[in-house]
């Protein structure tokens, strides 16, 4: 355990270091790298929380693909020279932080959580970390799961049974949101070929609302 | 029995009459408005002579009561409209009918010309109707109505020339100040109904007048329905409606301003017959007033008060109508004095006779006026040559005024004094001798101004009429004595009558007859009505004042005859002294003045400037109480807190809901951030909330 | 290497993103506040699905995946929302020239 | 998942091919028909709607569609989904005004010289999030869904590439995705400790969290307050109101329309179900806050859009005033008046209204918003000042917003007149009289505003030159007209949508 | 509930809406206005069945003429659609048929926007006849909300002066009121046990109120009702809208306001707050008294100091409505000996002070259209000018400050004497106000048609037979009224005398 404590502490440093860096520093292209060691570190903690696959998704989606988009939106708007300063909110929202960081704080401790049972851990740790892949029978004799059964429960627990069963109503929503999404920024992103920049729409005030206020 | 039909025909005659030329006459035939007073007259001859019919049924048949259909009920008292037919009433019923009759002739001739003659003779109709309503109501609340109307009548008739501004502010005057006193008379309406239950619990009806008298009574058993402090104030809420009416002080300032009607109506209204109402209406519920001394005192005072008051007022003045309005004025004192010392037969005597009289001499100033164009008698002068018929009558009218016997004012007045000097039994000794004193002083005073009006106006030289008087006003454009005049404005050139010019001469026979019927009865009134010592011409001794007396007599439930004092010798002759000593300082005065411009009382100084304002009462109401007080300070406050404060509040919370939000809409700031920020805040003030709460 | 550690780990995570989508003017600064959110979002839910009973548990152990597959949604979700939402910073960017949010401010009061 | 399951979903798969569908044709279509492409949308939203139907008289007398067990008919959706009647009466509402914001689009959509196929799915890809919405019983697919309301919308908001319009789109998306990531964290919370994400689990643990502070333990606490936070923002709510105004002045005004009514009608219905379904039995906590929320929402509303001149912030304010009334009706719809003074009573009356309220709302707004568009169209200017003489030039479009107008303030015989004494008689039921008097207060101020319109349309002089000649495409007039007949319609016999209401609230079964 | 339909009453509610409709397929300003005449006579003629109609015996049903139907259902919320009329109402219904003719004949002048004046006009006229016929408290409301827009409308478009501040402060005033009462409404509907908006079974049960657990205290309801009607009365302080709306509104809106808008708060107060509330009503008398007392001696103060004729006439209006505050307040009288006499001089001074404000109204506007201003300063020597006009405005005046044989007399009579037995002295003040009447009213005569007559006035001229026909129609009710009361407190009283047993009883 002491091994993983002290990785849990450096990626936590990490994560909270990297994350108050993307948040103060004024480079945004720099931002944007710490935001990938964020990304990273909460990987790690993905791993040390037994979802494996999850830290791979996280590696994958997160520091892979989007955190190269946003790279290239930074780098595609003129910008990034002048930075990323604060606005004039900084003390409120630091406060409000803060405030709300107190009271998640004393939700997680004094929360009376119901924490699995020790009997339980066991089988849900190879769930966990056996979701994406099979799980060798001595792994569930060693858990304690030895009735067939239950062996067959855990062995056929996974994310992807989940993804497409239970959860397959948000698993297929979500599939439409993404196709929304991309539709919606394709939509936005291309330049109307008529007027350039600017909709045609604009041209009419009532329409766009483009008078003065 | 008289008979119902005809009682009613007295009223309605009239009544037809105004309807007739309100909506025929005037609207459609106003190119002939002598119909108009062919209408008025016809009704009248017609109603008198049905009243003169109901005297004497009433004086054979005693009263009568006739209910003739319920107006309103509720909560055991009805309000019935019907008939109250007693002596008093028939008295009245010949007085009204046969003085208005004799003025709307004359009317006629003093009208001629006037272009609003139709509806002139309109109001004359609805006035008499009303005042004959008024005598012959049966239920208070129909009396009230009648009261009213008759109010406003006189209203319309003051205000008949309504375009000249002093004219409409006298009637406006006149309608507000006897509407303070009306507003005792209607109190005493509501306490009525408040016991209507327990007039009911006795079979009676509140509203109903003889039921109000025989609740009045003292019952063997136990507590009147009316009685104690309750009656007195009944009883004081009623004579404050009467002082109104009758020009008592302290609400007598409406009557002389009333003079700005028409002479005719004058005479008719503000001197024979409209004023005397509230004589009436004391004799009405006399019955309930003799239960109370506190109220018979009261009445006594005021009526003396008044009788003093009025007269040496009308010592300074020089609108001959203003004289006999203020004489009208202590006259009508004389009677209230009467009713409070329980002279109940006197003062309606006096009534009758003074209605005669007073007709007469108002009369002759519009006749007068007909021939000088003015009422100012420090113009006229020397009159008695031009038109002497006049200034016989006006003679036998003053010297009726005066007391002088045996002319009818002699008679009625004696018997007043007579009353006074017997004083009341109930009244503490002071009062007795106050009321007594201040009689007699106002007997001297009146034979004084009495002189020194027929001084002014028949005697010396003639001094212009309004040919001169305009002279005088003209460097100083027509100054009004009433406040909302538009000086300047008024296009009318004369002040004082609507007869443009003078032309010296005596009257029309249309004028001179009806006057010289009042002359033969101020003349013959006083004594052959009522005789005083033996059977005249078939009329009894005491006639009037024993048929009247009965009628109270009965109504309190008496048998028999009332008792009624004898002819005193021993007044009648200090009364005499008094008026000849008064008539005599007024001859003296005016007959042996040297300078026949200036008025003689003037040396009398600061008290002439008192009396000539008359006691400052009406700057007093007018100018301090209502304009400077009530108008500008009190009604403008009011105002202002309505505007400032009460819609200030409001128009405050407009204001506020507008700029708060316009400030709120600040914080919207366009910066999405700050958005998101008030998300997290509003999150942790609930969180707070819950916190604290829990 | 507590539950409660981490659940405050995620919850520095989440106010320091919140702090960042709060006060910064850059509307890519902002979106990258947003993601660091999500992120402790899933951090906790999967440090709930690791220490904490799921319901149901003895009925089926594959509640004890619930907290995973929240993550994942939260993952795919926050993929889409940054997808349009640098659709939208450019769409704005190239109106408005600009990618400042305190700049963007036409639509105010 | 099985043929049932897809039956299930059918009415949502109808919906989001709907908007596949639109896109694709779109695309294929020769640009000269593109004016037919709305038409289009509005057939295809027939789809949606008569699977609902077909489903509505399929439910017969039982509760819900989804079912447990293992027979033919029975789900694996059980527990993630309700299609009751709850859910069917907003796939009723959401197609509806669906479609007539469609319809209402056809000229609008004119503007845009491309993406209309986009246009018109992102819309229907929204309203499939609405749907599911209504039905979702699970944390999970209640957040996908609630995104895929909220994404195409954002999206939407900047279609016209204005710098409004972008500006709009911007702060929609921000606004959104950081409430949706207080939200998230509150489901984590709510997750946590209840070890479930389905709110019928969640129901049970919640009764068993017996504590001394509101909800029995901070988790709850916390958890619930991110959750209303976030679903304050969907419905507009003070104080996660403040984006509003400024997404309803710079959107497309269809849009905002849609926005107005049918994703605030998902909120609520998203609320209900959480609230009521998940955490019924710490109602008495929450009423409170749902009652505070409710005063003050009306309230600012009210305040600020008196200061308005634009008509459309004006909008924005007035939608937050609604939403305070429909929160009236929420708190309402907790009693405590039970034998038991800690055990909340449910009060269906308080529901009840507030969907009854939706709809007419829904009518009001739509009404408002499509003549606000025509008139935009005509004039040029959202500026209320703009407006002066608008009855002389274009009487038709004058006298239905002054229809909506006076609906809004809630004077008969519109529908909202009804929807508001309804939701403040639940008030009054609920002993939150004091709630029904904040309410009747406001909607008396909120006159004045409304009512500043009517005399500026009527009364005053026009200031600016007469604007476009009105179009002669029916198809925005019919969805005016629609909407304003629902309206009246709802006002003179308002029985059938009530009973409906009253059926879905039954479907909670709380 | 049993349906019944008469017809009569539905046909006279509607028969303005219908016609306002039709109004606006029609052009030409003449034929518009004729149509629009030809409708208010119709539903005047109506007006009149109504009150002719009614069974006045001591055996008649107390509610007649009943149009009633389901209208919601019951879930929830349970109205009819009921319309009937009882002896309270029928005199109002018949008010309101008179003036609305009498605002359409006042309107003949009106030349801009013709046909939304008239529209406006008539549907302002199904909205308060609906208000006094409607028997379901929610149509009721409905009805009195529904009279808002097409006052709001009339004033802010054809008013003048600051028209605008004026309508908005009327709308705003009545909305408020009537949100209080609308929660009231509601709570008397939710109280278990009755779950109706019928008046008719509300006060048939009397009790039932009473007696049942109200979800807030019966006297909240009083008080909720009662400021929901008091705005519109008006009574001090919530009368300011009064004068702004009056003196900016156009001479027929004004007569309409005057004349039965304001009675619509007086007959709410006799029909809600005596009607379902006796005990309160009894109990809270002396605080109605107090106000009613304020109101009439304060309106009246501050009437003496108007300048403007139609604000006069407007402040006068407070001071006569403190009359029917007064007039409900006898119900304060010492248990169980209550007459109907107040209440029933209240019912008649609604009625009277409509006929009365409405001719001062419809005569003012003479004035102004004819003189071009108000402003009594300014006025002067009209008299000899418009002779009719003079004697009408004389006739009305003299009827406001109760002279006897006019109209006035009889509910000024009546309320005092019913008042005096509860309130002594509070009454003898309020009769003081009748003295300040005669000061305002006689005074404006003075200044305004008496007096000498003016250059600038030389050609102004009488009324017309267009303009003169409504003042004689009010002239004549006025007269006739004052004349023989009876023809109305009869009515009055068969609805009134199970109120005041009611109040006796309790």
């Amino acid at each position: 355990m002491l091994f993983q404590d002290i990785v849990f502490w450096l990626l936590s440093v990490v994560a909270v270091g990297c994350a108050l860096g993307v948040v103060l520093i004024r480079d945004l292209f720099r931002a944007a790298l710490l935001l990938v060691a964020v990304f990273i570190a909460v990987g790690g903690f993905f791993v040390l929380l037994n979802a494996e696959f999850l830290a791979v998704v996280q590696v994958l989606i997160y520091a892979g693909a989007i955190a190269v988009l946003i790279i290239f939106a930074v780098m595609l708007t003129r910008d990034v020279q002048q930075g990323n300063p604060p606005n004039r909110l900084q003390i409120p929202a630091g406060v409000l932080s803060a405030l709300l960081l107190a009271a998640l704080i004393v939700v997680a401790i004094d929360t009376h959580w119901s924490f699995l049972p020790d009997e339980d851990r066991q089988s849900v740790e190879l769930v966990q970390t056996g979701a994406v892949s099979t799980i060798p029978a001595e792994s569930l004799e060693r858990a304690g799961v030895s009735d067939a059964a239950a062996q067959e429960a855990v062995e056929k627990a996974g994310l992807a049974d989940l993804l497409i069963g239970q959860y397959v109503l948000p698993f297929e929503a979500v599939s439409v949101l993404l196709l929304a999404a991309l539709i919606g920024a394709l939509a936005l992103v291309r330049p109307s070929p008529s007027t350039g920049s600017e909709g045609a729409g604009a041209s009419r005030p009532g329409v766009s609302g483009t008078d003065a206020d | 029995m008289v008979n119902e039909a005809l009682v009613w025909a007295i009223f309605l005659l009239p009544l037809g009459s105004f309807v007739l030329i309100a909506l025929v006459i005037r609207p459609f035939l106003n190119r002939w408005p002598l119909l108009a007073a062919l209408s008025t007259i016809a009704a009248l001859t017609a109603s008198t002579v049905l009243a003169a019919i109901t005297l004497r049924s009433v004086i054979v048949h005693h009263g009568a009561v006739f209910l003739s259909w319920d107006w309103l009920s509720y909560g055991g008292a009805t309000i019935q409209m019907g008939l109250l037919v007693d002596p008093l009433t028939a008295v009245m019923l010949v007085v009204v009918t046969s003085v208005s009759l004799l003025i709307q002739i004359y009317s006629v001739g003093y009208m001629d010309g006037d272009p609003g003659l139709a509806r002139y003779f309109a109001y004359m109709s609805l006035f008499t109707a009303s005042m004959l309503g008024l005598t012959l109501s049966s239920n208070i609340v129909q009396l009230y109505a009648f009261w009213e109307l008759v109010g406003v009548s006189s209203y319309l008739l003051i205000g008949f020339w309504h375009d000249r501004p002093s004219a409409a502010a006298a009637a406006k005057k006149a309608f507000i100040v006897t509407r303070i006193g009306d507003v005792g008379f209607l109190i005493a309406i509501l306490y009525l109904f408040f016991k209507a239950d327990d007039f009911a619990a006795v079979g009676l009806n509140a509203f109903h007048i003889p039921d109000i008298w025989q609740a009045a009574q003292p019952v063997a058993a136990g507590a009147a329905v009316l009685g104690g402090a309750a009656l007195t104030w009944m009883a004081l809420g009623i004579f404050a409606g009467a002082a109104g009416k009758s020009g008592q002080f302290p609400l007598h300032a409406w009557l002389p301003d009333a003079m700005e009607g028409p002479t005719p109506v004058s005479a008719l209204i503000h001197a024979a017959t409209m004023v005397a109402a509230g004589v009436f209406l004391v004799a009405r519920f006399f019955p309930v007033f003799q239960q109370s001394v506190e109220a018979m005192a009261v009445v006594a005072l005021i009526g003396a008060f008044t009788a003093l008051m009025a007269a040496t007022m009308g010592l300074v003045m020089n609108d001959i109508k203003r004289v006999m309005a203020y004489s009208t004025v202590s006259q009508l004192g004389y009677m209230m004095a009467a009713l409070g010392l329980g002279a109940y037969h006197a003062a309606i005597f006096h009534l009758v006779t003074h209605a005669v009289f007073k007709a007469l001499l108002f009369l002759g100033a519009g006749s007068v006026n007909h021939a000088s164009g003015t009422f100012d008698m420090t113009y006229m002068g020397g009159l008695r040559k031009y038109m002497p018929a006049t200034y016989i009558l006006v003679m036998i009218a003053s010297l009726s005024l005066i007391g002088i016997i045996p002319l009818a004012g002699f008679w009625s007045k004696d018997e007043i004094l007579l009353a006074a000097f017997d004083g009341n039994a109930g009244f503490a000794d002071w009062i007795n001798i106050v009321t007594f004193v201040g009689l007699i002083a106002g007997v001297v005073f009146t034979a004084f101004y009495t002189v020194r009006m027929v001084m002014l106006t028949f005697y010396g030289e003639f001094k212009g009429g309004v040919d001169q008087e305009n002279a005088d006003l003209h460097p100083q454009p027509a100054a009004s004595a009433q406040p909302h005049a538009d000086a300047g404005d008024d296009a009318h050139d004369e002040e004082g009558g609507h007869h443009g010019g003078v032309h010296l001469a005596e009257s029309p026979l249309v004028m001179v007859a009806p006057m010289a019927v009042l002359g033969l009865g101020a003349v013959v009134i006083g004594y052959v009505i009522n005789p005083q010592w033996i059977n005249f011409l078939g009329v009894p001794i005491h006639w009037v004042t024993g048929f009247v007396a009965d009628g109270l007599h009965v109504a309190t439930g008496g048998e028999g005859h009332a008792k009624l004092p004898d002819f005193d010798w021993q007044m009648a002759g200090i009364s005499t002294a008094a008026a000849v000593a008064g008539a005599l300082a007024g001859l003296a005065v005016y007959g042996l003045r040297r300078d026949p411009v200036r008025e003689p009382l003037r040396i009398l100084g600061p008290l002439y400037v008192l009396l000539s304002q008359k006691y400052y009462i009406d700057v007093l109401y007018e100018n301090l109480i209502v304009r400077r007080s009530f108008y500008r300070v009190f009604a403008a406050l009011a105002n202002w807190l309505d505007r400032r404060l009460v819609d200030g509040v409001v128009d405050l919370v407009g204001w506020f809901f507008r700029n708060i939000g316009s400030a709120v809409a600040r914080l919207q700031s366009g910066q999405v951030q700050a958005y998101g920020t008030a998300i997290a805040l509003g999150s942790l003030l609930i969180i707070l909330g819950f916190l604290l709460a829990s | 290497m507590s539950f409660e550690a981490f659940m405050i780990v995620a919850a520095v995570l989440f106010c320091i993103g919140l702090y960042g989508s709060l006060a910064r003017r850059n509307v890519l600064a902002v979106l990258m506040s947003i993601e660091l959110m999500f992120n402790a979002v899933n951090v906790t839910l999967v440090a709930m699905a690791k220490y904490l009973a799921p319901a149901g548990l003895q009925e089926s152990i594959s509640t004890a995946l619930t907290g995973q597959v929240f993550a994942v949604f939260v993952i795919t979700v926050a993929a889409a929302e940054i997808a349009l939402g640098l659709g939208i910073v450019f769409a704005m960017y190239r109106t408005n020239e600009s990618v400042d949010l305190t700049e963007a401010s036409q639509l105010r009061h | 998942m099985n043929a049932y399951d897809v039956y299930v979903i059918s009415p949502y798969l109808a919906m989001a091919g709907a908007a596949i569908l639109v896109i694709i044709f779109d695309l294929a279509l020769p640009r000269r028909a593109g004016g037919l492409l709305p038409y289009l949308a509005f057939m295809l939203l027939a789809g949606p709607f008569v699977l609902s139907l077909y489903q509505f008289y399929d439910l017969g007398l039982a509760a819900n569609l989804v079912r447990e067990g293992t027979t033919a008919e029975s789900s694996i959706l059980e527990g993630s989904l309700s299609v009751d009647r709850f859910a069917l009466f907003f796939n009723f509402l959401v197609t509806g005004s669906a479609a007539l914001v469609v319809l209402a689009s056809t000229e609008y959509v004119k503007l845009m010289p491309r993406f209309r196929g986009e246009y018109f799915g992102l819309l229907l890809f929204s309203a499939t999030g609405m749907m599911l919405l209504a039905a979702a019983t699970e944390l999970i697919t209640i957040y996908v869904a609630l995104e895929l309301t909220s994404l195409p919308i954002a999206a939407l908001a900047a279609f016209l590439m204005s710098g409004r319009s972008s500006e709009a789109g911007m702060k929609f998306l921000i606004i959104g995705a950081i409430s949706s990531a207080v939200l998230l964290y509150g489901m984590a919370l709510v997750f946590g400790f209840t070890g479930s994400t389905e709110l019928s689990d969640i129901s049970a643990a919640v009764g068993h969290a017996g504590g001394d502070i509101a909800f029995g333990n901070y988790a709850l606490l916390i958890g619930l307050v991110l959750l209303v936070a976030g679903f304050g923002f969907k419905i507009s709510a003070a104080p996660f109101q403040m984006w509003v105004p400024d997404v309803y002045e710079g959107a497309p005004t269809p849009v905002v329309a849609f926005l107005s009514v049918a994703s605030k009608a998902a909120g609520f219905a998203v609320l209900f179900r959480v609230l009521f379904t998940g955490f019924f039995d710490v109602s008495l906590d929450w009423a409170v806050l749902i009652a505070a929320l409710a005063a003050a929402s009306m309230t600012i509303g009210n305040a600020v859009a008196i200061a308005q001149s634009n008509i459309r912030r004006l909008f924005g304010y007035s939608t937050i005033a609604h939403a305070g009334y429909l929160l009236v009706g929420v708190a309402a719809a907790v009693s405590s008046g039970g034998s038991l003074p800690d055990v909340p009573v449910f009060a269906s009356i308080g529901l009840d209204s507030v969907l009854f309220y939706l709809v007419a709302y829904t009518a009001a707004n739509l009404t408002a918003f499509f003549a606000i568009a025509a008139i935009g169209e005509r004039v040029g200017s959202d500026r209320i000042s703009d407006y002066a003489g608008l009855f002389s030039r274009s009487p038709a479009l004058a006298i239905t917003l002054a229809l909506a107008l006076i609906a809004l303030i809630g004077v008969p015989p519109t529908g909202i007149f009804i929807a508001k004494l309804y939701v403040f008689t639940a008030a009054v039921d609920s002993g939150l009289a004091w709630l029904a008097i904040v309410g009747v207060v406001n909607s008396a101020v909120s006159a004045y505003y409304y009512i500043r319109i009517i005399r500026t349309m009527f009364l005053q002089q026009a200031s600016v030159s007469p604007g476009a000649p009105p179009s002669r495409n029916p198809a925005p007039w019919a969805a005016l007209g629609v909407a304003a007949a629902v309206l009246v319609f709802l006002g003179v016999a308002p029985g059938f949508v009530m009973e409906a209401a009253g059926a879905a609230v039954s479907a909670l079964g709380v | 509930m049993s349906p019944e339909f008469n017809g009569l009453l539905t046909a006279t509610v509607f028969l303005p809406a219908v016609g306002a409709v039709l109004l606006l397929l029609l052009r030409g300003n003449r034929v518009i206005r004729g149509a629009a005449v030809a409708i208010a006579v119709a539903d005047l003629v109506l007006a009149l069945f109504v009150f002719a109609l009614f069974e006045r015996g001591a055996d008649a049903a107390r509610f007649q003429f009943v149009d009633q139907f389901a209208w919601i259902p019951d879930v929830g919320l349970k109205a009819s659609y009921l319309l009937a009329v009882d002896g309270l109402s029928a005199p109002l219904v018949a008010l309101t048929g008179l003036l609305g003719l009498s605002a359409v004949l006042a309107s003949w002048r009106v030349s801009t926007r013709v046909k939304e004046y008239f529209f406006w006009l008539l549907l302002l006229q199904t909205a308060v006849m609906g208000v006094f016929t409607a028997l379901d408290l929610l149509l009721f409301f409905l009805f009195w909300e529904l009279e808002l827009v097409p006052m709001y409308m009339l004033i802010s478009i054809w008013g003048t002066g600051r028209k605008e501040y004026s309508a908005m402060k009327f709308l705003i005033f009545t909305i408020l009121g009537s949100a209080f009462m609308l929660v009231a409404i509601v709570a008397v509907f939710l109280t278990p046990g009755v779950g109706t908006f019928n008046l008719i079974e509300l006060s048939a049960t009397g009790g039932v109120l009473a007696s049942a657990a109200t979800l807030l205290p019966l006297s909240w309801l009083f008080w909720l009702f009662f400021v929901g009607f008091a705005v519109k009365l008006p009574t001090w302080p919530l009368h300011t809208w009064l004068p702004d709306a009056h003196t900016d509104a156009p001479t027929a809106a004004s007569v309409m306001l005057a004349g039965v808008l304001l009675k619509m708060g007086g007959y709410g107060l006799l029909r809600v707050n005596v009607g379902l509330f006796p005990e309160q009503s009894w109990e809270f008398a002396w605080v109605l008294v107090a106000l009613g007392v304020i109101s009439v001696l304060y309106g009246a103060v501050v009437t003496i100091r108007q300048t403007d004729l139609k604000r006069l006439i407007a402040y006068s209006s407070v001071s006569h409505m403190g009359l029917v505050l007064l007039g409900i307040g006898s119900v304060g009288v010492a248990g169980g000996t209550l007459t109907a006499t107040g209440l029933s001089g209240a019912a008649m001074q609604l009625f009277t002070h409509g006929t009365i404000t409405g001719l001062l109204f419809l005569a003012v506007g003479l004035v102004y259209e004819k003189a071009h201003t108000r402003y009594i300063p300014d006025l002067g020597g009209l008299a000899g000018r418009m002779p009719f006009v003079a004697a009408a405005m004389l006739i009305a005046g003299l009827a406001s400050l109760g002279l006897p044989g006019l109209s006035g007399f009889v509910s000024e009579l009546l309320v005092f004497l019913g008042a005096y037995r509860a309130y002594d002295w509070p009454t003898v003040l309020a009769v003081l106000g009748i003295v300040l009447a005669a000061g305002y009213i006689l005074w404006m005569m003075e200044r305004t048609f008496f007096g000498a007559r003016r250059e600038r006035f030389a050609d102004i001229t009488d009324a017309s037979l267009v303009e003169a026909a409504p003042l004689a129609l009010m002239v004549i009710c006025i007269i006739g009224i004052g004349v023989y009361p009876a023809l109305l407190t009869d009515m009055f009283d068969t609805a009134l005398e199970p109120m005041v047993r009611a109040i006796n009883g309790g």
